[in-house]
C-alpha cells in the first residue's frame, strides 16, 4: 500500500502523460439473469471531470464499482494510465490511486470521523502511531479544500452532508488521483452541492481526475468537461460537455426524442377525498423528514409531488399509507381521520398504495405470482372464508389480471422473482388498481420499467382519475410528474415549497426543487 | 465459620468457576465483534476440553495438552468460518451443528480410544495445571483482612486463571488500540466499509474466528486439565451458553465481560454454598433458582429493562455483495 | 450349566472407579474363574436402560444383572415380559419371582468409615459429599455422621449434595468445588458418595492435602496417602454370586440384604492407606464392626423413616 | 458471473440438494466409524437391521420418529415466520408437565380416550406458554428469539427439576418422577396398526400419539399453505418489509407463530410421557427438541419432508441404539455426531453445492 499521503505538486491543467487516466475495454457484468453492463468501452482523460448519466438501473454504479474493485467484471480490461491493471479488490484500486464515494455510504456509524478515515490506512500495526499523523492530515485537507468536520464526532451524529464529506476525505486521505463520486448530490442541499463542485474543480485543477455520476443534467452542464451516457447496461455515447445540449443528453439517456405526452382530457375535480393537515414525520433517528405539510387531493384529479430524492416524499407517502407513524398532524380520507390506522385498515377504507420499491415492499419475490396478486388483500372475503384461503378464487383472479394487464409470461404459478422488472411492476399496479379504491397513492410508478410498460401504466393512472378517484403521485422523474399531474406540489427539505400547474416550465420547477425559488 | 471467611471462600470459588466463562466470553467477543455470531462456543469448549485431556494424558505434559485443545478448537472455528463466512450459511445453524458434532464426537472417540464411557483416564502431575502458590503466602497468612484474601483467592490458582485475567486487558488493548482491532470492530458494524477500504472481509473474519478458537482452547483445557483431572462427557454443561449470556450482559465490551463472568461465577459459587442451608425467614432456597438466575438476568437485559444491548450491526448476516 | 450372563450398568458408566466398576470387577472375576464371557452395556440415559435390559432378555441372555436403582421401573416391566429369565437388580427392590433384589446396609459401612474420619480429623470437622440427592445417599450420610459422632461426640459433619438429577453422578467439577468449600470451612476428611463426581472430590482433597474417603470400590489407590479409606460396597459380589448361583442352578429371587455381617459392606485397608490408619483407629473400627455384627450397636437406617437422628 | 440468482428447478432444490447434503453427512460419519477402527458398512447394516429388521425395531423407530415429527413441525412453523426457535427442547419439557398434570388428574376417573384430548390441550398449552415470553420479548422488545429461547431451555430445565424433585415426586422414591399413570392416563400402543402389516409390535412403545403427530403434520400443512394466517407468516418470514406494507401486524404474527410452535413442541411430550413411560421423568425430552432443528432443516420446513426426515432420524436413533449394543465401540453418541453433520450440511452449508449444481444444470440444459 502507498504511504497514506503524498502531496501532489500543483499542476494547473497541464497534462503529465498522454494516456487516459482510465480506459475501459469491453467490460461485461451480469448478476444472475440481469445483464448490468454490456461490453462497455470508456476513456476518461486525466485532469478532467467526467460525467456519467443514465436512468435508474442503467448500470452506472455497477460499472464504477468494477473500477473500484468492489465487483469483478465477467469480461473486459481496465487500463490505468495506459497500463492494464487486474483490479481484483479495492485494495488494488486504492493502490492505483482510485478513490470512490459510494451511492450508499460505506461508513462505520459508531466510529468517529478519524477512525473512519484511518480504516484501512492506519499507518502501522498500532493505532497510536497513525492517529496524530491522521489528525494533522485531516487538518490540512480541511484548510486546503474547506472540508471541515470534527474528527472526533461519531458518524451517526453527523448529518448526511457531513457524512459525505467524510467519504471524500477518506479518498483524499489515501491521496486518490482518480475520484469517483456516485450520485453525490442526491443528498445535498444546493449550497452544499455548490460547495462540492468548487472542491471538485480545485481537485481537477490540481491534476486529479473526477468521475461524477448524477441524474441531474444541470449539474452535468455546470461542471463536467466530458459526459458519457448509459442506457440499459450499455454505454451509448460520450460527448464533450461544451458541444452538447441538455436535450441531446436527455434523448441519449432515454433513447427517444421527446417524452410521451400522456393523452388526457381536462380534470374534473370533485370533493376533497384525501386531506393532509400539518403533517410532520420523523425518521428513526428523530430527524424531521416531513415538516408541517398540508394539502388536499380531490376526486378526479392527480396531484403530483415533485422533488429531489430525499426531501421527504418517501416518508410522506409512507405516512399516508400507514407504514410510518406521523409525529403530529392529521390525515383524512373521505373525512375520516386515518393518521393512526394500519395499512390493512386503510385498504379496507379504500386507500390503495403502489409503493416506491416493488422488491422491498410491493412484492414477496419468493412467492408465486398469484400469491402476490392478493398481498395486503388476502383477508378479503373474496379470497377465502373464515381462516382459510380459497386458492382457486385467488388464481382465477390472478389470471384475469394477467390478461388485462398483459403480464408476461402469463403464468400465475411462476415465482415472482422470475418476472422482469416491468412485469413485476404491472403485477403491483394491477393489484392496487383493480381493487377499485377511492384513493390511490403512487410512488415511482415506472422506475426501471420499459417504455411500453410506462405507457401502459400511465394510461391506467389517467383512467383512474377519469373514473373519479383521488390520486397522489410521487416521482423523482420530473417529466413523469409533469405529464401526469393536474396539480404539482414541490417538496424541498420536508416542506411543500409551492404549488404549480403542469404548464410551469421545467426551469421554474427545477429552481423550486432546489429550494431556490417558490 | 466467620463471616469474612465465608466471603473469602465464596470469592475463591467464584474465581475458579468464572474462568472458563471468561475465556469463552472473550472468544465470543472477538467473533461477534467481527459480525459472526457464535452459538458454537459451547461445542468448541467441549472439543478443546477433550483434546486437551487426550494430549495431556498421552504426552504427560499440560502445555502440550493446552496446545492440543487450542488446535482442535481452532479447527472447529475454521469449520464455522467455512460455513458462515465462505459459504455464507446461517451462522446460528452452523453453531448449533458444531455443538452437536462436539457433543457426539468427544464421546465416540473417547469411548473408542479409552473405553471408559467417553471419559478420558485420570491425569495427574505434570499433565495437569496445578495450583500455584504465590510468594509471601506464609507471611501474608496472618495479615488481617488482606491476608486471607491473598492466600485463598489471589494465590493458589493455576496458571490459566492468571492468564484469563491477563486476557482481559489484552483483549481490550487489541480491540481498541491496534489496527487489527479497529478493522475487526468495523467489520462487525459495516463490512462494506471494510471492503471498500481495501481490506478483505473474509480474511478479517477468519482471523476473528481463529482468535475465538484460540481462546476457547484455553477454556476447554481449563475444564479438563486444570479444574478437574480428566475429560468427562458433556463437561461444558452449558457454560458456553452462559458465556454467551455474559457477553450480551456485558454489551460486547471486554472489561464488563469480566465482571459479568465473575457475577455468573459468583451465582454458581453462591448456589453451591447455599446448598442445604436455610435462609433465616425464607427457609431453604432451591438451588435451581441460582442455576436459572444468569439466564433470567440475560433475558431481562435483552428485554431492554436494564439498558438495551445492541449487538454489532452486521452480526449474524453473511456478507454478500452480489444478490 | 452354561449361562449367558449380561450386565447393565448405571448411568455413571462402567469405569467410574466406583459403583459400576465394582460390578464390572465382579463379572470379570467370574469370567476369569469360569471362562464364561459376559456382555455388558452402558446406558447413557434413562430410556436406554430399559431397551438394553430388554435387548439382552430377547437375545436369550440369562441371568441379567442391572445395577442402579434407576432401572427399577424398567426391571419391573421387562422382568414381567420374560418370566423365564433371571434378573438381578442392585440397590432397589423389585417384587417379582424371577428377580433378585440386592440391597446393602450402606449405613453400616458408612458408620465404619465415619469412625475413621472422626478419629483422623484434627480440625473437628469432617465432610460428606453426596451425588444425587435421594434417600439412598442420605442413608450414606446418616451412617457416616453416626460413626463420626461415635468417635468424637463434638465433631461437626458438613454435608452437601451435588445435584438433584442423574447428572449429579457425573459432575466432578461441582464435586471439587463443594469439596473446596468444605475444606475452606475447616473440614479435613471428606467422604464422597457420588459416583464419578467423587473423583473430583478425591482429587480436590489430594490437591489441598486433605484426607478423603472413597466409595463402593476400593479407591485407596487413586491418591495414595490422601484417601483415608474407602467404604467398599460389594456390588462385585452381588454380580459374581448371581452368575455363580445361576450356573449352579441355585438362583433365588427375593430380597438379599448385605450388611457388615454378610461382608457386603466394609472399610478398605491396603498398602495405600496403611500409614494413615493408626493402630488405635484400627482397634476402634474393628470393635465397631464386631459390635454391629453382634447387634450391640444398631446403626440407624435413614430410609427406614426418612430421617436422621443426627 | 454470480450464480446466486440463477433459478433451479424444484426437484434439484428440494430433492437432489438435500439428498446430496445428507450423503455427505453420512459419508463423513462413515469416516469417523472407520477412524475408530470399525467397518462402516457393517455398521450401516446393523443400523438398518436394528431399526427396520423386526416388528419391535420398527415400532421403536416409529416411536422416536413421532417425537421428532412434533419437534420438527415446531421448528418449521416458527421458521416460516422467520423465527429460529431453538427452544423446542424446553417447550417440550414444559409440555410434559401439562400432559402429566392432566393424566394425574383424570386417569382414575375416565378411560384414555377421554383423557387424551385434554392431555393434548394441556401439553400444547404448557408448551405454548413457555414460548410466550420469548415471543413477546421478540415482538415487543426486539430481543432476539434465538438467545431468549436458549435461555428459556435452561430456565425450563431448572423449573422442571425443581417441580419434580420438590413437588411431584412420590415421597420415598429415589428417582425424581411422578407416580405411574393408570391406564386412563396412558396412550395405548398401536399393535393393531402394526398387525395390518403383519408385524408384531412387541414391547416397542409405538403409540397413538403417532397418529396425533400425523394429524398435526396435516394441520400444519393447511396452516402454512391454506390459511390467511399462514400466508401472513410466510410473508413475514420472507420479507418483513413487504409484511409491513401489506398491513400484517408484526407483533401479533410473531407471537401466534411462536405459540403454535411451542404448542407443537409441547405435544411431543405425549409420546414419551403418556405413550411410553407413563410417568413424568427428569430430562425425558432427551434432545428431541434439538433433533427437531435437524429434521426441519432436512425436510425443508415442509410437513411431508418433516415426516420423512423424522423417520430418518427415528431410524438413526433406534438403529443407533441397536448398533451401539452390537458394536460397543460405537457409542450411541454417534447419532449425535450424524445429527450435527446433517444440520451442518443440510443447514449451514446448504448452498455449498449450489454453484456446481447451477453449472451442471446449465450445461445439461444446453446439451
Ligand atoms: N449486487 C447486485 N446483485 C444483483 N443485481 C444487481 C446488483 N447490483 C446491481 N444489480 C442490478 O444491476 C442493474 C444495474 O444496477 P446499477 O446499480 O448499476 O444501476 P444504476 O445505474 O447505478 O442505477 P441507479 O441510478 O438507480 O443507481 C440493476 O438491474 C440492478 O438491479
Ligand atoms: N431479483 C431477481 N431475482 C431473480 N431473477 C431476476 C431478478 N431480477 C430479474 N431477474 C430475471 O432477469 C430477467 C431480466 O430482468 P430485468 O428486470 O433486467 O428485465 P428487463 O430487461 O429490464 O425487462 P423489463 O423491460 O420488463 O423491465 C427477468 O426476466 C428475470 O427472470
Ligand atoms: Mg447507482
Ligand atoms: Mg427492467
Amino acid at each position: 500500500m502507498r504511504p497514506y499521503h503524498v502531496r501532489l505538486p500543483e499542476r494547473k491543467g497541464q497534462r503529465v502523460s498522454q494516456h487516459p487516466a482510465i480506459e475501459l475495454v469491453g467490460i461485461d457484468k451480469s448478476f444472475g439473469a440481469v445483464h448490468a453492463n454490456k461490453n462497455i468501452n470508456l476513456k476518461v482523460e486525466k485532469g478532467t471531470i467526467h460525467g456519467i448519466i443514465g436512468e435508474n438501473g442503467a448500470g452506472k454504479s455497477t460499472l464504477m464499482s468494477i473500477i473500484y474493485g468492489f465487483y469483478q467484471a465477467d469480461r473486459g480490461e481496465i487500463r490505468i494510465d495506459g497500463k492494464p491493471l487486474d483490479i481484483r479488490d479495492s485494495q488494488t484500486a486504492i493502490a492505483a490511486g482510485i478513490g470512490m464515494v459510494h451511492q450508499h455510504f460505506m461508513l462505520v456509524e459508531n466510529f468517529t470521523v478519524l477512525e473512519n478515515v484511518m480504516l484501512g490506512a492506519e499507518g502501522g500495526q498500532l493505532l497510536a502511531k497513525g492517529v496524530s499523523g491522521a489528525r494533522k492530515e485531516l487538518k490540512r485537507l480541511e484548510t486546503d479544500y474547506g472540508l471541515d468536520v470534527d474528527p472526533d464526532a461519531l458518524i451517526e451524529d453527523l448529518p448526511v452532508g457531513k457524512q459525505q464529506r467524510v467519504e471524500i476525505l477518506k479518498a483524499l486521505y489515501r491521496s486518490a488521483d482518480i475520484l469517483i463520486l456516485d450520485e453525490p448530490t442526491g443528498v445535498l442541499t444546493p449550497a452544499e452541492a455548490d460547495h462540492l463542485f468548487k472542491v471538485l474543480k480545485v481537485l481537477r485543477d490540481q491534476g486529479k481526475t473526477v468521475i461524477l455520476i448524477t441524474h441531474k443534467l444541470r449539474e452535468i452542464m455546470a461542471i463536467t468537461d466530458e459526459v458519457s451516457v448509459m442506457r440499459r447496461g450499455e454505454m451509448v455515447a460520450t460527448r464533450k460537455t461544451a458541444e452538447t445540449t441538455v436535450e441531446e443528453l436527455a434523448e441519449l439517456m432515454v433513447g427517444r426524442r421527446v417524452l410521451l405526452r400522456v393523452e388526457k382530457g381536462a380534470a374534473k375535480p370533485g370533493k376533497v377525498l384525501l386531506s393532509v393537515k400539518n403533517l410532520t414525520v420523523k425518521d428513526a433517528r428523530g430527524v424531521t423528514m416531513v415538516d408541517n405539510v398540508s394539502f388536499d387531493v380531490r376526486e378526479g384529479e392527480i396531484v403530483g409531488i415533485a422533488g429531489v430524492a430525499g426531501n421527504g416524499q418517501s416518508e410522506l407517502l409512507e405516512a399516508i399509507a400507514g407504514i410510518r407513524k406521523p409525529a403530529s398532524g392529521e390525515i383524512l380520507l373521505d373525512g375520516q381521520p386515518i393518521a393512526n390506522a394500519d395499512p390493512a385498515r386503510l385498504r379496507a377504507l379504500g386507500l390503495a398504495h403502489i409503493p416506491e420499491d416493488r422488491h422491498h415492499m410491493g412484492l414477496v419475490l419468493k412467492f408465486e405470482e398469484y400469491e402476490n396478486s392478493v398481498l395486503g388483500y388476502h383477508r378479503d372475503p373474496r379470497y377465502g372464508r373464515g381462516a382459510l384461503l380459497d386458492l382457486k378464487a385467488i388464481q382465477a383472479d390472478a389470471v384475469e389480471k394477467i390478461e388485462k394487464y398483459d403480464i408476461r409470461p402469463p403464468n400465475p404459478r411462476l415465482k415472482t422473482a422470475n418476472f422482469s422488472g416491468g412485469n413485476q411492476q404491472k403485477i403491483v399496479v394491477a393489484r392496487e388498481i383493480e381493487r377499485d379504491p377511492k384513493a390511490l397513492i403512487i410512488g415511482q410508478p415506472t422506475r426501471g420499467v420499459d417504455i411500453g410498460a410506462i405507457e401502459f401504466i400511465h394510461r391506467r393512472i389517467v383512467e383512474m382519475r377519469d373514473a373519479g378517484k383521488a390520486l397522489l403521485l410521487v416521482s423523482v422523474e420530473l417529466d413523469e410528474i409533469r405529464s401526469l399531474s393536474d396539480r404539482i406540489l414541490v417538496m424541498f427539505a420536508g416542506k411543500v415549497v409551492g404549488e404549480k400547474t403542469p404548464d410551469a416550465g421545467e426551469q421554474t420547477l427545477g429552481l423550486m426543487m432546489a429550494g431556490i425559488a417558490a | 465459620m466467620e463471616f469474612y471467611d465465608i466471603v473469602v471462600s465464596i470469592l475463591g470459588s467464584t474465581i475458579r468457576l468464572s474462568i472458563p466463562l471468561l475465556f469463552t466470553a472473550l472468544a465470543g467477543l472477538f467473533t461477534e465483534r467481527a459480525g459472526v455470531f457464535d452459538i458454537g462456543l459451547e461445542g468448541k469448549m467441549l472439543a478443546a476440553a477433550f483434546a486437551s485431556a487426550c494430549v495431556a494424558y498421552v504426552t504427560g505434559n499440560a502445555w502440550l495438552g493446552l496446545l492440543g485443545g487450542i488446535g482442535v478448537s481452532i479447527l472447529f472455528s475454521l469449520i464455522h468460518g467455512f460455513a458462515s463466512i465462505t459459504n455464507r450459511g446461517n451462522q446460528i445453524v452452523s453453531g448449533v451443528a458444531l455443538n452437536f458434532v462436539a457433543a457426539g464426537l468427544t464421546v465416540v472417540l473417547g469411548q473408542a480410544w479409552f473405553g471408559q464411557g467417553g471419559r478420558t483416564p485420570q491425569i495427574s502431575g505434570e499433565a495437569r495445571f496445578s495450583p500455584i502458590t504465590l510468594p509471601f503466602v506464609d507471611a501474608m497468612r496472618d495479615v488481617p483482612f488482606i491476608g486471607p484474601l491473598y492466600v485463598h483467592v489471589i494465590s493458589g490458582n493455576n496458571i490459566l486463571t492468571y492468564l484469563a485475567f491477563l486476557a482481559v486487558p489484552i483483549t481490550w488493548w487489541v480491540l481498541f488500540r491496534t489496527r487489527f482491532g479497529l478493522r475487526l470492530r468495523a467489520v462487525g458494524e459495516n463490512p462494506g466499509a471494510v471492503d471498500t477500504a481495501g481490506i478483505s472481509v473474509t480474511w478479517l473474519r477468519y482471523r476473528a474466528v481463529i482468535v475465538a478458537g484460540f481462546l476457547c482452547g484455553f477454556s476447554g483445557a481449563y475444564l479438563s486439565i486444570a479444574q478437574s483431572a480428566a475429560f468427562i462427557k458433556d463437561m461444558s454443561a452449558g457454560k458456553g451458553y452462559i458465556a454467551l449470556a455474559a457477553l450480551i450482559f456485558a454489551k460486547w465490551k471486554p472489561v464488563p465481560v469480566m465482571f459479568a463472568c465473575l457475577l455468573f461465577g459468583f451465582l454458581d459459587a453462591f448456589a453451591n454454598f447455599m446448598q442445604g442451608k436455610a435462609v433465616p425467614g425464607i427457609g431453604e432456597v432451591p438451588v435451581q433458582i441460582f442455576q436459572a438466575l444468569p439466564y433470567i438476568l440475560t433475558c431481562i437485559l435483552l428485554a431492554g429493562f436494564i439498558g438495551v444491548a445492541h449487538p454489532p450491526k452486521a452480526g449474524g448476516v453473511p456478507y454478500t455483495k452480489e444478490r | 450349566a452354561d449361562i449367558k450372563p449380561a450386565l447393565v450398568y448405571g448411568t455413571g458408566g462402567k469405569f467410574d472407579k466406583s459403583f459400576n466398576e465394582a460390578a464390572f470387577q465382579g463379572a470379570e472375576k467370574y469370567k476369569k474363574e469360569t471362562g464364561t464371557d459376559f456382555r455388558d452395556f452402558e446406558p447413557t440415559s434413562d430410556t436406554q436402560g430399559e431397551q438394553a435390559i430388554r435387548n439382552f432378555a430377547s437375545r436369550g441372555y440369562n441371568p441379567i444383572v442391572a445395577v442402579s436403582f434407576a432401572w427399577t421401573s424398567a426391571m419391573e416391566k421387562v422382568a414381567a415380559e420374560f418370566p423365564d429369565t433371571k434378573f438381578v437388580i442392585v440397590d432397589s427392590v423389585v417384587k417379582l419371582p424371577n428377580v433378585r433384589s440386592v440391597v446393602f446396609k450402606e449405613e453400616e459401612g458408612s458408620y465404619l468409615v465415619g469412625i475413621l474420619a472422626g478419629m483422623a480429623s484434627k480440625s473437628g470437622k469432617v465432610g460428606f459429599i453426596g451425588g444425587m440427592d435421594i434417600p439412598l445417599i442420605r442413608k450414606f450420610a446418616c451412617g457416616y455422621a453416626q460413626g463420626a459422632k461415635a468417635a468424637n461426640a463434638k465433631i461437626e459433619v458438613l454435608q452437601n449434595m451435588t445435584g438433584t438429577t442423574g447428572a449429579a453422578w457425573n459432575d466432578p467439577v461441582r464435586g471439587g468445588e463443594l469439596t473446596k468449600n468444605q475444606i475452606d470451612q475447616g473440614a479435613d476428611v471428606i467422604y464422597a458418595a457420588a459416583g464419578a463426581t467423587g473423583l473430583g472430590v478425591l482429587q480436590t482433597a489430594a490437591d489441598n492435602k486433605k484426607l478423603s474417603i472413597g466409595v463402593d470400590s476400593n479407591q485407596n489407590h487413586l491418591h495414595p496417602g490422601s484417601v483415608l479409606t474407602s467404604m467398599v460396597k460389594r456390588v462385585d459380589l452381588a454380580v459374581y454370586n448371581a452368575y455363580k448361583d445361576a450356573a449352579a442352578g441355585k438362583f433365588t429371587g427375593g430380597i438379599q440384604t448385605n450388611g457388615v455381617k454378610e461382608d457386603g459392606v466394609a472399610y478398605a485397608l491396603d498398602d495405600n492407606n496403611a500409614k494413615l490408619i493408626t493402630p488405635e483407629m484400627k482397634t476402634a473400627v474393628e470393635k465397631a464392626k464386631a459390635d454391629i455384627i453382634s447387634g450391640s450397636v444398631k446403626v440407624h437406617d435413614y430410609m427406614s423413616d426418612n430421617s436422621c437422628p443426627m | 458471473m454470480s450464480t446466486a440468482s440463477v433459478p433451479l428447478p424444484n426437484w434439484i432444490t428440494y430433492g437432489l440438494m438435500p439428498l446430496l447434503n445428507l450423503l455427505v453427512a453420512f459419508f463423513i460419519s462413515g469416516l469417523v466409524v472407520w477412524w475408530i477402527g470399525e467397518d462402516p458398512l457393517a455398521a450401516l447394516k446393523l443400523l438398518i437391521e436394528g431399526s427396520l429388521g423386526r416388528g419391535d425395531a420398527i415400532g421403536f423407530t416409529l416411536f422416536y420418529a413421532t417425537s421428532f415429527i412434533f419437534t420438527g413441525l415446531s421448528v418449521a412453523v416458527a421458521f416460516h415466520a422467520g423465527l429460529f426457535n431453538i427452544g423446542s427442547e424446553g417447550q417440550a419439557y414444559l409440555g410434559g408437565l401439562g400432559a402429566a398434570l392432566v393424566a394425574l388428574a383424570l386417569d382414575r376417573y375416565v378411560p384414555w380416550y377421554v383423557t387424551m384430548p385434554f392431555a393434548v390441550i394441556g401439553a400444547a398449552l404448557f408448551g405454548a406458554a413457555w414460548a410466550f415470553i420469548p415471543a413477546w420479548l421478540q415482538a415487543k422488545r426486539g430481543s432476539h428469539v434465538v438467545i431468549t429461547t436458549i435461555m428459556f431451555n435452561f430456565i425450563g430445565a431448572a423449573l422442571m427439576v425443581y417441580l419434580l424433585v420438590n413437588v411431584l415426586i412420590v415421597p420415598g422414591k429415589m428417582a425424581p418422577e411422578t407416580r405411574t399413570f393408570l391406564p386412563g392416563g396412558q396412550l395405548p400402543k398401536l399393535d393393531w396398526l402394526m398387525a395390518w402389516f403383519g408385524l408384531k409390535l412387541g414391547p416397542a412403545p409405538f403409540n397413538v400419539s403417532f397418529l396425533i403427530a400425523l394429524v398435526m403434520a396435516f394441520l400444519v400443512w393447511v396452516l402454512i399453505w391454506r390459511t390467511k394466517l399462514g400466508y401472513e407468516m410466510r410473508t413475514l418470514g420472507i420479507s418483513p418489509s413487504a409484511a409491513i406494507y401489506a398491513g400484517i401486524p408484526y407483533g401479533r404474527t410473531v407471537i401466534i407463530a411462536m405459540l403454535i410452535s411451542g404448542g407443537l413442541a409441547g405435544m411431543m411430550a405425549l409420546n414419551p410421557v403418556m405413550g411410553a413411560s407413563a410417568r413424568l421423568q427428569v430430562e425425558f425430552v432427551g434432545g428431541a427438541g434439538f433433533v427437531g432443528i435437524a429434521v426441519s432443516l432436512m425436510g425443508r420446513s415442509h410437513p411431508l419432508g418433516i415426516v420423512l426426515a423424522a423417520l430418518l432420524f427415528g431410524i438413526l436413533y433406534q438403529g443407533g441404539a441397536d448398533l451401539s449394543f452390537e458394536m460397543p465401540n460405537i457409542t450411541r453418541e454417534m447419532i449425535v455426531v450424524i445429527q450435527g453433520l446433517v444440520i451442518l450440511f443440510a443447514g449451514a452449508l446448504e448452498y455449498m453445492f449450489r454453484p456446481a449444481m447451477v453449472h451442471l444444470y446449465q450445461r445439461l440444459k444446453r446439451a
